[in-house]
């Protein structure tokens, strides 16, 4: 839960903050486990947005004071939250009902890898010892209409997260609609990756170098990025 | 703030389109918003798909919306009940359509459309004439036919008390469809007894929630449709 | 809704009564409109049953005094009713996830004819410019566990309702256990109609003669019936 | 006069025999039945196949049922948790099978299962790994998988309050897919913190309808899985 800030780049609480600027007032949103949870905390001034948690609440608020709460009152996480004015609970059918049926209009996850046809890898690594567990994650990303993913930009290893070809299980083909990273915004077009907005002091070269697929300047801006 | 109360009914059916697949919450006059529907044939648009599990009653209603030659189709499970004289008329004089579907599969189609289920079996109507055009399939050695999802552009219901989010509770059986309706449509459109602002609506009873709810209209003393009809009163 | 005593055989009510005898203690039923809403009466003291209706109540009690009750608290005949205590209230897709997914113990219902092979046929004559309406009859016998069948042994025109292969379009096939008619009590087995209990003062051959299929004796009976 | 309460949770659980197919309410922590687990436990039936979103932590409650051996099969989406040390392990060596299931998948699964819908389509997992074996259809250009109701022998879930007729409450996220599961088991068995009498609860409010539980056991004052976990506390 440390946030060290990076040598360059943003930090996740930073890259949270700028996904938070896109989210629009009024929407119906899910947000997954991880940096994806960060996201409410920033969200702008004078906007409201309604969080549903796919275990059955919608109108989630933030987590209660530690120690304070009700184990049974918790997130897909399975963290502590509380329940704003005007929520509802429902039971998982109702729940999932509202994930498939498109009446989610935004849902912020994690990802493993990102394709450039928008191909999501986010659930497992194919180890094959490894424990299969794909929670909702499926689900989300087949009927949320718009899908944000938020994630470090490359691997720890260096590995670049944005792909040609995810080579990681997929959690679904073509379902990434913009990816927010530690050192850019770049949205999935139907020409591939096309860069929105660079981190500060990041330049498109820095950012081409570590994407592992074309990377698409940003329309009418300069290739430096740095306008 | 999120605040989902429309100013009136005329403003709340406004945009509704000519060709619009309009489902309408109730069976027979429990839960028929019929201030809506009124709004509606004031509003004028035509050609319309409706789905309800009757076709109204008397000449007020959605009974009135028929009458008036707006509704091309009806999909429903039971178009004849008492005081049911204008559908039968229209549809006998081939000028409404009519998709017959077994209520539960009806309530089931409308569910799945809401739930992003693109198709699903039943056991009902297997081995019956509703069968017909209808694929069969075995699962453990009992035969299904295939349904499919129904969607609507827009859903007009009633319920007794919303917030401004759009949750919504009921009046006893009125309820019937209009839970699955408000899931099944882009547009659902509510009147409602009571409005009230959020936090007053305990969430361990939301029946709706809001997250299937875009317009509400608050209709206080809402018209009782039998009494109308008990009257001889017609729409407009 | 008068109810004048037959020449012969039972009148609706003492059919009504009849069927009421057989409901088990604590079971969930569902009746169908017309004859059936009128078995409730009857119930013998000391059991309790759980009435469902399929536009979403169960708990379902007797109608309220003319006059009184609620517009909006109606049963599938749409005809007033009220709730008992430890009723629930439901939407229409709940209401028959308990009728399809066999949660019902029980069901009865009105017929035009039933075959021997308990073919139900209850909701079409099949004329060209009848308005077609099924209703939940059609689900109802998919679903419910039990169908139990009430109805005149013969048409006003005095044809058999009881027969070879129903000639009007079907609501089900192969779907009622049990008929109970104002002549006699019939079960449907896998050899046909079999005689379970004849009306006071009719006998074997009176009803044989009024059922257009085989019909087998009383098991270990008199054939006249009237041991 | 109907009245399901059973005397123990032990007499609750008597007749689950081996070899059944037990759904288990909760999500994580909230809304285990954890009591009646633990009367499984004691029961000794074994070679179950236990339907639940995750495989419980620690060596309480579903964990300690999977760590006795009982289980031959989970059917999850979710079997990796916090302190879920016991599956992993069986899992690994091969003693207990894993079928994964996407979580909104296994929802709809239940409630198909409960409500006699043999089989639907979804586009959940078109184009993964977790395809693979599934029919995949195309309705309107998009493609879909055939997925099947999932029922179950038992059903043990945990709820707020009940009365005798079997009506329950949840409490906040803790009912998550008890109530599908009560819809989906032949015989459903339920912990509930207070039971009351019918007509105490209110007939708008009710989330699971008594048609759909079989028997009740109060269990007042309900063990949190939590706080056992962080005692290091196994069962028995």
């Amino acid at each position: 839960m440390t946030d060290t800030t990076p040598a360059i780049g943003l930090t996740r609480d930073e890259m949270a903050r700028r996904v938070a600027l896109d989210i629009p007032d009024g929407s119906y949103v899910n947000l997954g486990i991880g940096i994806p949870e960060r996201v409410a905390a920033y969200l702008p001034e004078g906007r409201e947005v309604i969080y549903h948690t796919e275990n059955g609440l919608l109108g989630m608020g933030p987590s209660p004071e530690l120690d304070e709460g009700d184990p049974e009152l918790i997130n897909a996480g399975k963290r502590r939250v509380t329940a704003l004015e005007g929520a509802s609970f429902f039971h998982h059918a109702d729940s999932f009902a509202m994930i498939r049926g498109g009446h989610i209009d935004l849902c912020v996850l994690g990802a493993l890898q990102v394709s450039q046809h928008g191909d999501l890898a986010n659930w497992s690594t194919g180890e094959s010892d490894a424990i299969p567990a794909v929670g909702g994650a499926m689900d989300l990303v087949a009927g949320v209409r718009t899908i944000y993913v938020v994630t470090q930009h490359c691997t720890r290893a260096g590995e670049p997260k944005l792909v040609e070809i995810c080579t990681y299980p997929l959690t679904g083909p073509a379902v990434v609609d913009r990816i927010y990273s530690d050192l850019a915004v770049v949205d999935v077009t139907s020409d591939g990756f096309q860069l929105v907005e660079l981190a500060q002091g990041v330049d498109f070269a820095y950012v081409a170098q570590r994407t592992g697929a074309e990377l698409l300047p940003i329309r009418g801006g300069s290739l430096r990025g740095d306008a | 703030m999120i605040d989902k109360r429309a100013a009136s009914s005329d403003e709340a059916v406004a945009d509704i389109f000519d060709g619009a697949t309009v489902m309408v919450g109730g069976f027979g006059e429990a839960g028929s918003p019929i201030e809506l529907i009124h709004a509606l044939i004031d509003q004028g648009a035509t050609d319309l798909t409706v789905v309800n599990n009757n076709t109204g009653s008397g000449e007020v209603g959605l009974a009135a919306l028929i009458r008036a030659g707006r509704v091309s189709k009806m999909i429903c499970s039971y178009p004849r009940t008492a005081n049911s004289t204008v559908f039968p008329e229209l549809y006998r004089s081939g000028r409404t359509a009519l998709e017959l579907v077994p209520q539960g599969t009806l309530a089931e189609r409308i569910r799945a459309g809401g739930a992003g289920i693109p198709a699903f079996y039943t056991p009902t109507s297997v081995g019956t004439p509703l069968e017909e055009g209808k694929e069969r399939r075995t699962f453990a050695h009992r035969d299904f036919v295939l349904e499919y999802g129904l969607s609507g552009d827009f859903a007009l219901i009633k319920c007794r008390v919303a917030d401004h989010h759009g949750n919504l509770l009921y009046n006893k059986t009125a309820r019937n469809f209009s839970p699955i309706m408000a899931m099944a449509a882009a547009i659902t459109i509510v009147q409602s007894g009571e409005v009230v602002a959020p936090g007053e609506i305990d969430p361990e009873c939301v029946v709706t929630p809001g997250i299937f709810v875009d317009r509400i209209v608050t209709v206080s003393n809402p018209v009782q449709e039998s009494q109308l009809v008990a009257q001889g009163a017609s729409y407009p």
